[in-house]
């Protein structure tokens, strides 16, 4: 048992953190927010010179083949510094479902540029079933000659404005139960019968409404079988549930430091208001959550390391940070009082984002309900 | 014990009702009701103008005021009945700023002040903005620091103020400042009122978390007030202050708009369907339900119960802060529980087709966060119980 | 609109907080708790003499006539006191049945007992369905000759060890809907056939099992009509819900007031602990509950009087008292702290009710289940 | 990093299993478990004794103490081990005292106090009973006035003590007495061992909530107790009670106490019906269990992370203190929540054919009352994480 960071995981988490302080200030985050693109790619182009985008991706093609951990040790910094940009689409969502499942000559062809940071990629899986079930795909892919037409509507899809590929998940069996009918298609957005349509949300995270209209998609592009999609889906759902959560505990660090260090300096009625039991009290409760939130994504991404089966550890955690990380921006608010409301001050960022993560890859009640059925309730 | 309400209460209600019934339905197309949106685009300031104007017309900005000054020498029961029926139909017929000066003039002002400001404001002609709170002054508001000197007939006013919500749109201003410097409490401040064009005021913006702008900072640079602008009397500031945040607190307003809230989450949960099945029948999220409607129905007879109090003695303070803490505290977990059950539409922003509600939830899961903060923060309401309810003792 | 209470209200909720304080010491409570009776047959006959046994009876029967408003006044006190023994179980209970559903000659005869003192009913509805729906009604009762035969198993039945009737539910009709089966009878206890073994709870409210093997009950004993019980029992049900949150309340003030008192006196680290923020926000948190608490409780028994529908208002109620309740002791015993923990200390009388009182009549689960069957959800 | 025990782990976690689960067997019958049912009768005492004999034969009873005083120099992770081993089996071969006591003379002894008494704790011969509180010495311990006065080669100790676990049953007291009456803070306290059986020691029941007996009151009148038998220095008291607070405290016993209490209420939701249905289909019963399930592994989780930590920094302060608070707050949490999932069943007493699961959870929805208070409230632990985890200011 050894319950640290490796020194390469330390040295990951330190780097990235010295990145982001120095090239991220929130200030920019804000602006970018509003813009349309919505990222740097001066700063996707430095990311990927310090090999961020092949973090995950075996060496075979140009990655540096590291794994769940060590990706939550960089998620954690991107969280804590509010990393706008493509870079959980590409590398926690496309990347795998491209490991898992694609072609010898798919991966050789697309990897390498991810882990360049050529190549940009969004999961479309989402629709206006809003779950993350096989039963809420109602996207149509029909076999007709060399290729599929597609025909759908994809919602809340995260940065599909600006990807080089969508990966659409789509029916391809009407007729089966739900999980046996889903297949991925590699999708040239520029294609014929696509539009892309901005969704605003709380996070500021561009979103996009992707409809579908008699997409055609050459055979060729499919990835793996046919039907024969959703275990793999399975999987990147369970690794990006816990991505998002490393995100999510380094928002919550920031929100228990900043809050604490504002209490220290703020002083109404002649003491810092740190002093008085009651705020000491909530930034207890709150270093609590962080810390556990914390424990909890670690194992979690040792055990999806391990190839351990681990879904009561991606429910359970993902329950745990989700509830954390919104008390601990809702109370982080509170503490600043007034200036916390501002949009000048940076805590909104985390707030807004801790709504949106929450809802992401298992909210809390569907995590719930996940735990349930593992305990066989 | 009687619960009902008397015959010329529900006359009056019904009145209210009818009227504000056909005010919502000229609402700006985005409208979404609150407080803060007024302020927020032009078209809801109109339609904020539109409708103080209408209600004044009526008599219904001083319900409770003496005659003599437009009032109508109402209880804070009609009060209350008044602010549930525009609130329940989001109709911004409520000026809070209103409330907190007529207070502060009506318990200290002079009969000239009275005189001078009254009418004018039961008849809806004057907006205010509060100039309280200061960088260094929050929760400790009177550590204040603003000066005001006396120079003949004026007083010259320098310093800073925050938190000055829609002090972009008002027409003048209520200030508290420090005129006597050698007290650092609640002794030595006086209360003026000031036309907002006057020289000397510079207007900040300062936007809310959402972007919007709602709140400014105010820098006050030789500012010159005519000393009969003076409420109450000079260095006894606090006291008007106090009472201007000593009108009806029950929070029945607020508790109307929440019912209404709740009455479109409930539609919305009945209508949309997750996973073939309608959200309403999910049993998480119909339990959800059946605790905010626990939760509402608390804070409504404890709305009654205060005003009821307020009615006998406006100088209660527990109660109404237990309202403000219990209603703003609900508001927060109702618009957040309303997001999440909404899943993923519950974050989108009104806008988009896909946004449902017109977003009004993604909106209120960030404008109540200010409630909880502003006017007196939870903590500030749960320390004044603990004193002035319990008597429990107060650490120096 | 009058949200004071009357003269009238006033006066007997004062008298009642007088009389217990003078006649019934939290020692004299504790003893009776172990008591193999459960009450003080002395004190009994002074709460008869003060009329409180007849107060919501018919004044045709020697009581006063009053309403569920001042039945709430003195189960407040009552509530206050920990008084234990059959009151709730005559008075509430029993007395409202016979009221609603028997003969003129079952009124004559039993409710100018029960309003002297002499009569003492206990309510057996409840079976090891442990519920209080008619579906949970088990026990059957089949005409023969000119009796009823009953055959059951009655449980968590208060006071049916020192009751001169039980009021027995049973279903006379096995093939209809379980809310059109139902019927009453008035039991002897001494009855050949009944056994009554006393069941120890957190609350040592006296408790029992009551068995009924063919037990048989003359055909006068049929309280109304054969199978039309459950709508007298839906209201009784109802009233016992809002009687209960008035004892609850009861239990709430008094938690309050101790727990604040005890604040105030108890110096740690040079202050009295209610001087430190956190303390001063349990119990202004306290406070407001309690607060809330009684308004909803008066605004139900109000309802109740009017005879204005009110399942809402009473499951509403429940669910804010069980929850207020179960926070205020539970919050009082860690302010008082480890005396709190003790048997010598009162709290644990109200603590252990606590635990109880939200369970009986409604608990807050099913409470909030009635709330949502009002919303049609 | 890595999760996995050592090969050495996982072997001695068998053995403990194996063990305990045969421990189990020999349980009286109404045994349920927990720190303070030892203390409540005769049988459970007997029970106790001799698991804690069977264990010490093994040589569990000091396992990371150096092995010249009978350890076996292993890491707070086998302490741990063990903890969870015979928590989730209820078998009663813990002593709290024990380990307070020994991590006291371990950190502050003399060689000739070790050597005295190390070897005859770890054969399981001594049950200490301790005397820390006193009625006015609750949260502020320091503040504590029990005196004790040199008197030859003996001090004689007079005062008294309070919440003193099974003094009725012990055989010795550790006891902190004010050996410098000019100083009312943490320094002038002096730490003492004490046979139970001297003069002057009486000892008083002191009941539960429940009327169990475990408390005691413990008066000392002229009690005369050797200089030999003082831990640390004389007036450095304080530093010996502190490192007999540290020992291993990530609550990993307890959490695999509170595991087999839900695997207890799991099962019966699952065979128990209501309305026909099993209680574990019941929407509400399944999220409250799941949550709860939640809950405990997040204590879980934490716990191997506090262990680890003070096997690096035994004076490590904020996690212990978060693991304490946490899962004292959660055995609150789960015994009531147990209860109200039981219905009419939960409140029933151990004894009665319908009292389930042996009453077990309305027995713990009083104990566990004592948890969140015993060893430093929550709100204390509060204070230490605020003080030292975070650096906030504490108020003088």
């Amino acid at each position: 048992m050894d319950l640290e960071l490796t020194e390469e995981q330390q040295l990951l988490k330190n780097s990235a953190r010295d990145f982001f302080e120095k090239e991220l200030p929130k200030e920019t985050v804000k602006e970018l927010e509003v813009d349309e693109l919505g990222y740097s790619t001066e700063l996707w182009k430095k990311m990927a010179e310090l090999g961020w985008c092949g973090l995950t991706i075996p060496e075979q093609y140009e990655g540096a083949e590291f794994g769940m951990q060590e990706l939550v040790m960089l998620l954690d910094e991107m969280g804590r510094a509010c990393l706008p940009g493509p870079f959980f689409s590409t590398i926690v969502l496309g990347a795998p479902i491209i490991m898992a499942a694609a072609s010898e000559e798919q991966k050789s062809e697309l990897l390498p540029k991810v882990a360049s940071g050529d190549l940009i990629l969004a999961l479309a899986l989402t629709e206006p079933s809003a779950t993350y079930d096989p039963a809420g795909v109602n996207t149509s892919a029909i076999f007709d000659k060399d290729s599929y037409v597609l025909n759908g509507t994809k919602l809340f899809i995260h940065d599909a404005h600006c990807a080089d590929y969508l990966i659409c998940v789509a029916k391809t069996k009407v007729w089966s139960k739900p999980e046996e009918g889903i297949s991925l298609f590699l999708v040239d957005p520029k294609s014929p019968g696509i539009t892309i349509t901005p969704l605003e949300s709380i996070a500021d995270d561009h979103q996009n409404e992707v409809s579908l209209e008699n997409v055609k998609v050459p055979a060729a592009n499919l990835i793996g079988k046919e039907g024969q999609a959703w275990p793999v889906m399975k999987r990147v759902l369970q690794e990006a549930a816990i991505a998002k959560c490393a995100e999510m505990i380094g928002g919550c660090d920031w929100t228990v430091e900043t809050s604490a260090a504002y209490a220290k300096e703020r002083v109404q009625y002649g003491h810092p208001i740190g002093a008085y039991g009651s705020i000491q009290h909530y930034l207890a409760d709150m270093w609590i959550e962080a810390g556990m939130a914390r424990r909890m994504t670690y194992y979690a991404a040792w055990c999806l390391d391990q190839g351990i089966p681990c879904t009561m550890e991606v429910a359970t955690t993902k329950t745990c940070v989700n509830e954390a990380y919104k008390h601990c921006t809702r109370m982080g608010v509170q503490i600043l009082g007034g200036i916390g409301t501002t949009h000048d001050h940076d805590i909104g960022l985390f707030y807004r984002r801790s709504r949106q993560a929450a809802l992401l890859f298992g909210d809390t009640e569907d995590s719930l309900n996940k735990v349930a059925e593992e305990m066989s309730l | 014990m009687d619960f009902n309400l008397t015959t010329e209460q529900k006359a009056l209600k019904a009145e209210f009702d009818e009227f504000f019934k056909e005010e919502e339905k000229r609402a700006p197309e985005n409208w979404i009701g609150g407080f803060e949106t007024r302020f927020e685009n032009d078209e809801n300031w109109e339609y904020y103008r539109s409708c103080i104007d209408n209600a004044a017309k009526k008599g219904w900005l001083s319900l409770p005021w003496p005659k003599q000054y437009g009032g109508r020498e109402l209880s804070y029961i009609e009060q209350a009945l008044f602010a549930q029926s525009a609130e329940y139909h989001r109709v911004p017929a409520i000026d809070v700023h209103l409330s907190i000066v007529s207070a502060g003039i009506l318990a200290f002002g002079s009969d000239e002040i009275k005189n001078e400001w009254l009418p004018r404001m039961s008849k809806g002609e004057i907006d205010f903005a509060q100039c309280w709170s200061e960088p260094n002054a929050g929760s400790d508001l009177a550590s204040l620091t603003t000066k005001a000197v006396e120079d003949g007939d004026d007083y010259i006013i320098n310093g800073q103020k925050i938190w000055t919500t829609g002090a972009h749109r008002a027409n003048h201003l209520f200030i508290v400042a420090r005129t006597n410097p050698d007290v650092k409490n609640t002794k030595g401040l006086t209360y003026f009122l000031c036309d907002i064009n006057l020289p000397g005021i510079e207007i900040r913006r300062l936007d809310y978390m959402n972007r919007a702008h709602v709140y400014n900072e105010v820098f006050f640079d030789d500012l010159r007030v005519p000393k009969k602008n003076i409420v109450g009397d000079v260095n006894n500031g606090w006291y008007v202050t106090m009472a201007g945040a000593n009108f009806e607190r029950s929070g029945a307003g607020g508790i109307a708009a929440m019912q209404r809230d709740m009455e479109d989450l409930v539609q919305f949960c009945k209508e949309h369907t997750r996973n073939g099945q309608a959200l309403s029948k999910d049993p998480m999220v119909r339990r959800k339900l059946a605790q905010i409607t626990v939760e509402i129905e608390k804070a409504r007879q404890w709305a009654y119960w205060v005003s009821w109090q307020q009615s006998a003695d406006p100088w209660a303070f527990s109660e109404p802060s237990a309202a403000k803490y219990f209603m703003t505290e609900l508001l927060v977990h109702l618009s957040n529980t309303a997001v999440e059950i909404m899943g993923l539409y519950g974050t989108l922003k009104q806008g988009s087709k896909w946004a449902l509600l017109k977003g009004k939830f993604e909106s209120m899961c960030q404008a109540t966060l200010g409630f909880t903060i502003a006017g007196g923060s939870s903590e500030t309401q749960k320390n004044i119980i603990a004193w002035m309810g319990l008597g429990l003792p107060r650490m120096k």
